[in-house]
């Protein structure tokens, strides 16, 4: 029995080559068996007593009348021909003793038979299926449903507490916001200073007054003060870095910076 | 009598019932399928004539379309006429079926529950003097959210220049905070006993004590009024 | 009798009416309204469920189905049961009254219908044993069509080697075609009867049922599972 599996399956695999995907149909047939089915229904005979030597006969003479006339058949045809073609030479030899579990070729006979059949049991379910009153087609739902309208029930969670609460801490954080807010004083980065000057590095001229790197808008007032502390402590780390040097004559006095990676002086590192 | 049995007949096999003599305009049980199932399937709704379009000729569209009206009436779907056109509708008492109540609970947002504090608190208060009390521009919505949510409303205008309205709390803002009227809202000390202010206020910190009376400078609000809610825009 | 002044209870005054003495199942002309209603209003099928989550406590809502069912039988719309829910539908034989300029649906191929077919009667069914039915390749897109069309869907994984995906058809499948459930499908027993639903000739084997609970040789499809439809091609 499972031998018996086997061996079909062989066949079987062959005629469903995943590879052959797009299928090459003859004379408007779909595969080897939709053409099998259609001579067996030449025989007009029902299908459960159909004669597979003759069905055999009729496809080997297709295939053959189809390569005079020059058609290419696709392989799977092919390969059903010669399934047929041994089919037939086992049924007309003398029936040898079943070997073991190998199916005899009645067998392999009546299950051909049977899927021809299975073939055209589906085919028939298809077109009764196709053939239902089918929804947008035959019959209709209604064309202008009301649907269901979702209404939101709000319910606030809001209490008491809450609103008191929250006007309190309000009026008090007002209150005080007038009596006593510190004013904030605009801030240069020491970071941001660095960065610039990092950026500025190679177009620093020799000597260049500190208060000259300072920002345009930087240049007056707390701004101003906050900006020239700022760029002082950036200075000091990119000369410690040795990327600059600075000079300052005597305390208070404008500092002085000089650019190491200059253009002016490419070598100086030395 | 006649129109159980004319019931019957469109209900059950034609040719069982016997129309009684004198039976008023012939109804053919057939065209009265059709124009059910036209108006069933329909998307809007149908006039007489494009119905008698679909019927066969001679069909009394008139007849029909009273007799199919009365097939469905007190049921849970009526035949009804919109515009001179007919449809199906179902029945207006079942509106209820057609309608799912989903609950959904809510919490305001902060500069929303401030807001209505100080309406609660310093009502009748203009949208100007809203903004003053809490520092800040109040957003285009806040109003609009707490009036959405039936807790305040607009209650007059202030008699100064530019007659800006006034807004005040609601019956529902009561109910939601249990309270039995605005003069109710806690004063200073409650608020200090219940530990909502430290024991010494800061200086030139007053709580009012609100009321729903028109204040002396407020005008009861008219809905005929123009819309504006807002005193000219200074800027602009 | 007995149906016609259930009828005309309905559809008039329901005091003028006395119910005959051993009418069967009490039938509630108000849920009855309720339940014409909700399917009337629904753009969807509705399940006896979801009509009963609707209907006030202790309706009985299998009694007035199939009371609404009768009412509506031989008219131009009828009560129907689709993939075991309730809709209502025009008759079918008043196709030629609405088919109009409807867009005809995509045409399927020849190859698309027989595999719907094989797949609606053989489910859950792999690619493979819908091949070895129609004796050919499936080329890459019929499935594909299927499931876009969405009458068709990934069911599960077969337990055999290469666990290949099952096919099976969906609750729109039912729809379309009008359908109550899978084994309902015409011709149904017949072909079970004659073994041609089976993948190998009938030799006292049990006889499988398409159904939508898992096979017992199939898993649950996933969706992180790769996405290999195919055991592994024995040739390549």
């Amino acid at each position: 029995m499972s031998e018996m599996e086997d061996n079909f399956g062989a066949v079987e695999a062959v005629l469903v080559r995943p590879e052959e995907a797009f299928v090459v149909t003859v004379d408007g047939f779909e595969g080897p068996l939709d053409l099998l089915l259609a001579l067996a229904r030449d025989q007009k005979v029902d299908l459960a007593k159909i004669s597979i030597l003759r069905l055999a006969d009729q496809y080997l003479e297709f295939v053959e009348s189809a390569r005079r006339r020059n058609l290419e058949l696709a392989a799977d045809y092919l390969v059903m021909a010669a399934w047929l073609a041994y089919l037939k030479s086992r049924l007309l030899l003398p029936q040898p003793p079943s070997l073991d579990g190998e199916p005899t070729a009645l067998e392999l006979a009546a299950r051909l038979r049977w899927r021809l059949q299975r073939l055209e049991a589906m085919r028939e379910a298809a077109a009764r299926l196709m053939a239902r009153d089918r929804l947008g087609r035959e019959v209709f739902a209604r064309g202008d449903p009301e649907p269901v309208t979702v209404v939101k029930l709000r319910t606030h969670t809001d209490t008491i507490y809450d609103l008191l609460s929250a006007y309190s801490a309000q009026r008090l954080k007002r209150v005080r916001g007038n009596t006593y807010r510190p004013p904030h004083a605009p801030v240069l980065l020491i970071e941001e200073a660095r960065a610039r000057l990092e950026r500025m590095l190679g177009r620093i001229g020799n000597w260049s007054g500190l208060v000259s790197l300072l920002p345009a808008d930087w240049s007056y007032g707390a701004k101003r003060r906050s900006a020239l502390a700022s760029t002082l402590l950036a200075c000091l780390e990119l000369a410690r870095d040795g990327r600059i040097e600075i000079r300052q004559l005597k305390a208070f006095d404008e500092v002085y910076v000089k650019d190491r990676a200059g253009p002016a002086a490419p070598e100086v590192a030395a | 009598m006649n129109r159980v049995l004319r019931l019957a007949e469109i209900a059950g096999d034609t040719e069982a019932v016997d129309m009684p003599a004198g039976a008023p305009p012939q109804i053919n049980p057939e065209h009265l399928r059709m124009v059910e199932a036209l108006l069933f399937a329909a998307s809007e709704p149908l006039s007489a004539e494009s119905l008698s379009g679909s019927l066969p000729e001679g069909a009394d569209i008139a007849a029909l379309l009273s007799e199919l009206q009365q097939l469905y009436e007190g049921r849970g779907v009526s035949l009804s006429q919109v515009a001179g056109k007919w449809q199906f509708r179902t029945a207006p008492d079942l509106a209820f079926l057609l309608r799912k109540e989903k609950p959904e609970q809510r919490r305001l947002s902060r500069a929303a529950i401030e807001t209505l504090a100080i309406v609660a608190y310093h009502q009748p208060v203009t949208r100007a003097e809203i903004e003053d009390i809490r520092g800040v521009a109040l957003s285009k919505g806040t109003i609009d959210v707490l009036m959405e949510v039936g807790w305040v409303k607009i209650r007059g205008r202030k008699r100064t220049p530019g007659r800006p309205v006034t807004y005040g709390t609601t019956e529902a803002f009561l109910l939601q905070f249990g309270l039995e009227s605005v003069s109710h809202l806690p004063g200073m000390d409650e608020l200090r006993a219940a530990g909502f202010l430290e024991a010494v206020p800061p200086s030139g910190f007053d709580i009012p004590s609100p009321s729903d009376e028109l204040a002396p400078d407020e005008d009861p609000y008219e809905p005929g009024d123009d819309l504006t809610d807002e005193a000219p825009d200074p800027i602009s």
